[in-house]
């Protein structure tokens, strides 16, 4: 966990386009800059200020910008988040991190009742521009509680968007995105990725001129649809190098946003591959995949050569490291899914 | 219990026989209508509310010393009294028990009171937040927070008093313990018998006030607020006060305290007590009573009558109100809905 | 509210079959019976005790089985399902209640982290034999988080089983047989029915000898199958008699276990009836719908003439009493539900 | 602080010279199995672990106090010593580290020590529910439950202490105050300074104690057994001490304290002043020091040895130890995991 490159790295001018940075760098610029950006923006949680995070997401921010900017907090997330409630109330654009995934639930009454709320129960008078950042999802071999996936929750909940980015570049603008939002946004960041690199141009968030909510075609294909996000996204592109061998050709969607879910995009690349797989690592039931498969569904019925599979999680708790690979999605797995999908056949 | 440093300069100016007076017109008219909304569930007019009866002296004395121009307040669902004290339109107010609209209809930022809150200790932690951002914005309002007894044992309640207390913001913790949290009596749910003596643990410093005494509850108020402004940190206040009536329009109090009981555990109502003591003190007289008491009914009619006009809110605003940013998603089923309830 | 009928009724002797009486009557007796025969269990909560709880499911319970078996907390959620894990430990059944829906969420995090997980994390150790009754779902034009519907969040934990009966009779065994249970059950209570009375058989679970874990039809149909739990049963029974009258014969499912979801079940009924429309109360997206959708869509997809249609609550809080009916999915709403699907036409 | 009534009866007695042997013996194998551990994680043995270097006499001391024919004891991630001491399969315990599984291997049923907690303060009110049912069995049984500074402030935590006290349920709340949650030091955690002052506002014994002292912590937490034993009620004990070493072994303390400062809060040691009493005592000599030692490193041979033989769980126990009734879709997907595992 060296930050040297880092260190070097978060000023706020612009670098040439496509810098090459890995997620954490990317999220700490971004960091770094909404702080620069907008003096209500404040950082704070568990370890966020002198330590920088437990991931570094925070790394610096605090020497930079000071103690009142970036703060340590006690630990309770029922706390933290319901102090953001106050803070947004009195004017402030708070983006407070929960440790860890599984460390939600303790402020859920919070994060449910009161963030999802306030702007509804007062008609529009305190708006909650709320930027939550959650280290997201499984694959470090942490200990319990440390590898979940909350997107489900989360996107049931009403008044509450969320999104989670696959890779550097999506990360930094999706969370400059974010943090820029008058409404509370759950930011699902896949702890798996922050150390990998990836090119990141600042100047441009899509060189194709998308939107910043919609979904993502990550991977152009003619066969299939893989719908994923998070850390399951650059799996699904490797997937489909493996698949394109077969001859197989598969299109990569990264979902992006989980709340609103982009069901023009789903139904576009499916009405044009036909079959869809979603990946995911929550556990199946009452997963997100199936909102997403039922979207398809509803949009693609008639062109729907196959019922949607999903390849998930079990509906078992998170196991310990040493199973975790059998519990996250992997190659495999989603290789059989892909090839249910490919060999149905109508009886 | 009174462990706030005496010197919190400015508050100890003693009322004004005028201030004496409103403080008993507030309470008049807040005892008038909460006894009317009574009437007003019973009648079809709303469909429940929660009686602050016996609580006026706590909720009005406290309410009284809140400076709108720059303090703010977290009601629970029991606030009648702190809201009609701050001047909040009370029909506006009351339209959350006619089932209008969850927060109540008044605007929570230019009234300076938070929208009702239903969750037990749900906005402890928002006036925490509230009070540190002022300390972040160099100001010096300061955030008070209404919770009871019952409350007082949700684990938010300790994060908020940690939070503050570790960030020296500037809260007012307002503790009416009214000796039940429905049905369960202060005994078996405040383990030490005292949330006031809970802030010792903290560092903070605490009254524990008689809350049936309105100048004792405005005194210790103005004390605390002038401790918080000061940037002293929190103080909590705990008013020892009592539920005469049920929990709310739905509970029945007979299956669990007896008259004898409820009578006593009120002692003496704090509005006769107030009224004894203006008539001892020469302060008011029984016409002045009699004016309160007709600007009371006068001024309910005009509330029963506002509530009884007012119309349920537009549907589309269930899905107009739910984001700053409305989502596509969201724009589909509000038309879909829109669609299929014109067609009925 | 008044008990007087009950009173007289909570005795543990069988009546004869077919006894007309109220869900909390039901559940009432139910308990009764419960705390008689198994001296483990034990039910606490908030106003449990002496005042029977707010909707009197545990009246005369106290009075009846001592302070010891039926006990009032302090008011902290957390605290009640908290200290319910180390009763089960200690070897006892808990069936504790929050008091409404909405107030689960504070309990969340010892619900999902700890409850559901006991078991796992100890190795079938240490088993959580805990039955936790939830006043559950809207329609009563009550305060604000009084009226949630949390199955879909409860179904996507690992280690929990999740049920909601439909009527007297179902609330009566259901709650029997989840009170007996090694394992942890959420048991959702459809506040809205609780004064509705029905015929209870207490010697015949099930006169057609089904399983207790499964759905069941309530009625049969041949063009289309509404699937439905807790308060919404009733209604899509009501809008059966209606369509019934323009000739649609439709076919209503109560599907009582929301994890497990008995697929099998979905399938049989919509392969007969090759449509389906999923009714519920909870906000529509990442909602149990969705689930149930695509369990139908993969066990279905062949004999399915449209997609399966939702009719759920908006992505929005639950609104406030005047709203209400404009919230909760209507008659109206079902049936323009199953018009779009009789109607559905290939493009 | 010492808020405890001192008639107590029983627990007055004084260690034996075994005794102290035997406490000694306990801190070398603990500190020498803790030390190792980080070893192992940088030679890829573990993943990871959280040390719990400089809580030696805390942990031994307080776990010595267990009687595991009746008790039961609620650990955090940092209860090593604790399990140690009480006997618990070391292999079993270590294993967690080893991420075999997320509880351990050990039966707590047996061992009377709940599994691992990962989530700090989760299991807090665990304690206070297996305590109360001692008192619904007619029990003499005591759970005692660790908890750090930083879980001091965690919601469950207050909510834990107001439910024992009102319930008068036998629990020894045994907090470690190690200076440190993570990066954020005791007094930007703990307002007030102290979480055993918190105790007096629930109604609750409290003892402050020095927890590098194994003796006087032996001796507090007898005398918290005993008092909660015969029915009086919870009490609460904060261990004095300091975590030396990072929080986990993927911390990086340089980041956040000095060694300066580290050397400063930590003070003496306490394997080295429990060391030097024994001698200055005439209970120990050098080569009973060197016994305990070589013991301690066969001890930790043992260990590594085994959790080095240490195979990963099957697969099939994700799905077949979720329930004691298992369900067809968790066999179906354990049917289709075993198939697509299978043909890998
Ligand atoms: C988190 C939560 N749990 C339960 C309830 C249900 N409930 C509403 S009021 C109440 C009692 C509150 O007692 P107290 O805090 O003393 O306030 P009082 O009603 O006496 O004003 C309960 C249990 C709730 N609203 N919120
Ligand atoms: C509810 C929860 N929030 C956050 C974490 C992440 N975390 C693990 S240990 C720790 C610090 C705990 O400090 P303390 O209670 O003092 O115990 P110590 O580590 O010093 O033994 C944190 C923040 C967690 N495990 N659980
Ligand atoms: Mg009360
Ligand atoms: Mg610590």
């Amino acid at each position: 966990m060296s930050n040297s490159i880092l260190e070097s790295e978060t000023s706020v001018e612009s670098p040439a386009a496509g810098t090459v940075m890995s997620m954490q760098q990317a999220l700490n610029r971004a960091l770094d800059e909404v702080l620069a950006e907008n003096p209500k923006t404040l950082i704070f949680g568990e370890d966020c200020g002198r330590l920088g995070g437990v991931f570094r997401i925070t790394d610096g921010l605090q020497a930079k910008h000071g103690e009142q900017r970036v703060f340590d907090t006690p630990l309770a997330e029922s706390g933290i988040l319901g102090m953001s409630v106050g803070l947004a109330m009195a004017g402030f654009h708070p983006i407070p991190e929960v440790q860890f995934d599984g460390f939600a639930y303790p402020a859920i009454n919070q994060i449910v009742c009161q963030i999802a709320r306030m702007n509804y129960r007062s008609r529009g008078t305190l708006p909650m521009p709320i930027t939550l950042r959650v280290p997201s999802f499984g694959g470090i071999r942490a200990p319990e509680h440390h590898g979940e996936s909350l997107e489900a929750l989360f996107a049931h909940v009403p008044g509450l968007k969320v999104v989670s980015p696959s890779n550097p570049h999506e990360a930094y603008h999706l969370l400059k995105y974010a943090a820029t939002r008058p409404d509370p946004v759950i930011f699902m960041e896949p702890k798996s990725r922050y150390w990998q690199k990836g090119e990141v141009d600042v100047a441009r968030p899509d060189p194709a001129g998308g939107s910043p909510t919609g979904a993502k075609v990550m991977r152009e294909g003619r066969h299939l649809t893989l719908v994923a996000w998070g850390a399951m996204v650059a799996r699904c592109l490797q997937v489909a190098e493996l698949a394109a061998e077969d001859g197989i050709d598969i299109e990569v969607l990264d979902l992006r946003w989980l709340k609103p879910i982009d069901a023009a995009a789903l139904a576009a690349s499916v009405r044009k591959t036909r079959r869809a797989v979603v990946v995911h690592e929550a556990p199946l039931t009452s997963g997100l995949g199936a909102e997403v498969a039922q979207l398809i569904t509803q949009g693609c019925f008639d062109t729907l050569r196959a019922p949607v599979e999903r390849v998930t999680g079990f509906d078992v708790p998170y196991p310990s490291g040493d199973l975790e690979d059998e519990y996250i999605p992997n190659i495999d797995r989603i290789l059989f899914g892909i090839q249910r999908v490919l060999e149905y056949k109508r009886g | 219990m009174d462990t706030l440093p005496a010197a919190s300069g400015g508050a100890a100016e003693p009322l004004t026989p005028a201030q004496l007076r409103e403080l008993y017109s507030l309470m008049v008219a807040v005892r008038h209508l909460d006894t009317s909304a009574i009437a007003w569930q019973r009648q079809g007019i709303i469909p429940g509310y929660a009686p602050e009866i016996g609580q006026e002296a706590a909720q009005v004395g406290s309410g009284y010393a809140v400076d709108t121009t720059r303090d703010f307040v977290f009601p629970t669902y029991r606030e009648m009294g702190v809201a009609r004290t701050m001047g909040i339109d009370m029909v506006a107010y009351m339209s959350t028990h006619k089932a209008t609209w969850h927060g109540g209809l008044y605007d929570p930022l230019e009234s300076r009171l938070a929208p009702i809150q239903a969750v037990v200790a749900g906005s402890v932690l928002h006036a925490v937040g509230w009070a540190h951002g002022q300390t972040l914005d160099g100001k010096d309002g300061v955030a008070m927070t209404y919770f009871g007894d019952g409350a007082s044992s949700q684990g938010d309640v300790h994060e908020a008093l940690n939070f503050a207390a570790v960030m020296k913001a500037p809260v007012v913790f307002f503790v009416q313990n009214n000796g039940w949290a429905i049905s369960v009596p202060t005994e078996r749910q405040v383990a030490g018998g005292s949330v006031a003596a809970r802030a010792a643990g903290y560092g903070m410093p605490a009254l524990q006030i008689d809350g049936d005494d309105v100048v004792a509850v405005v005194e210790a108020t103005r004390r605390a607020f002038a401790h918080a402004r000061s940037g002293r940190g929190p103080v909590l206040i705990e008013a020892m006060t009592y539920r005469r009536g049920p929990h709310s329009t739905s509970d029945d109090p007979g299956r669990y305290r007896s008259l004898d009981e409820e009578r006593d555990g009120a002692g003496l109502d704090p509005l006769q007590r107030f009224r004894q003591r203006l008539l001892a003190d020469g302060v008011a007289d029984e016409a002045f009573f009699a004016g309160a008491l007709a600007a009371a009914k006068a001024e309910e009619e005009q509330i029963r009558t506002g509530i009884q006009a007012l119309g349920s809110r537009p549907g589309t605003e269930m899905f107009d109100l739910v984001f700053q940013e409305t989502t596509p998603a969201l724009q589909a089923q509000a038309a879909n809905w829109r669609e299929e309830s014109e067609h009925v």
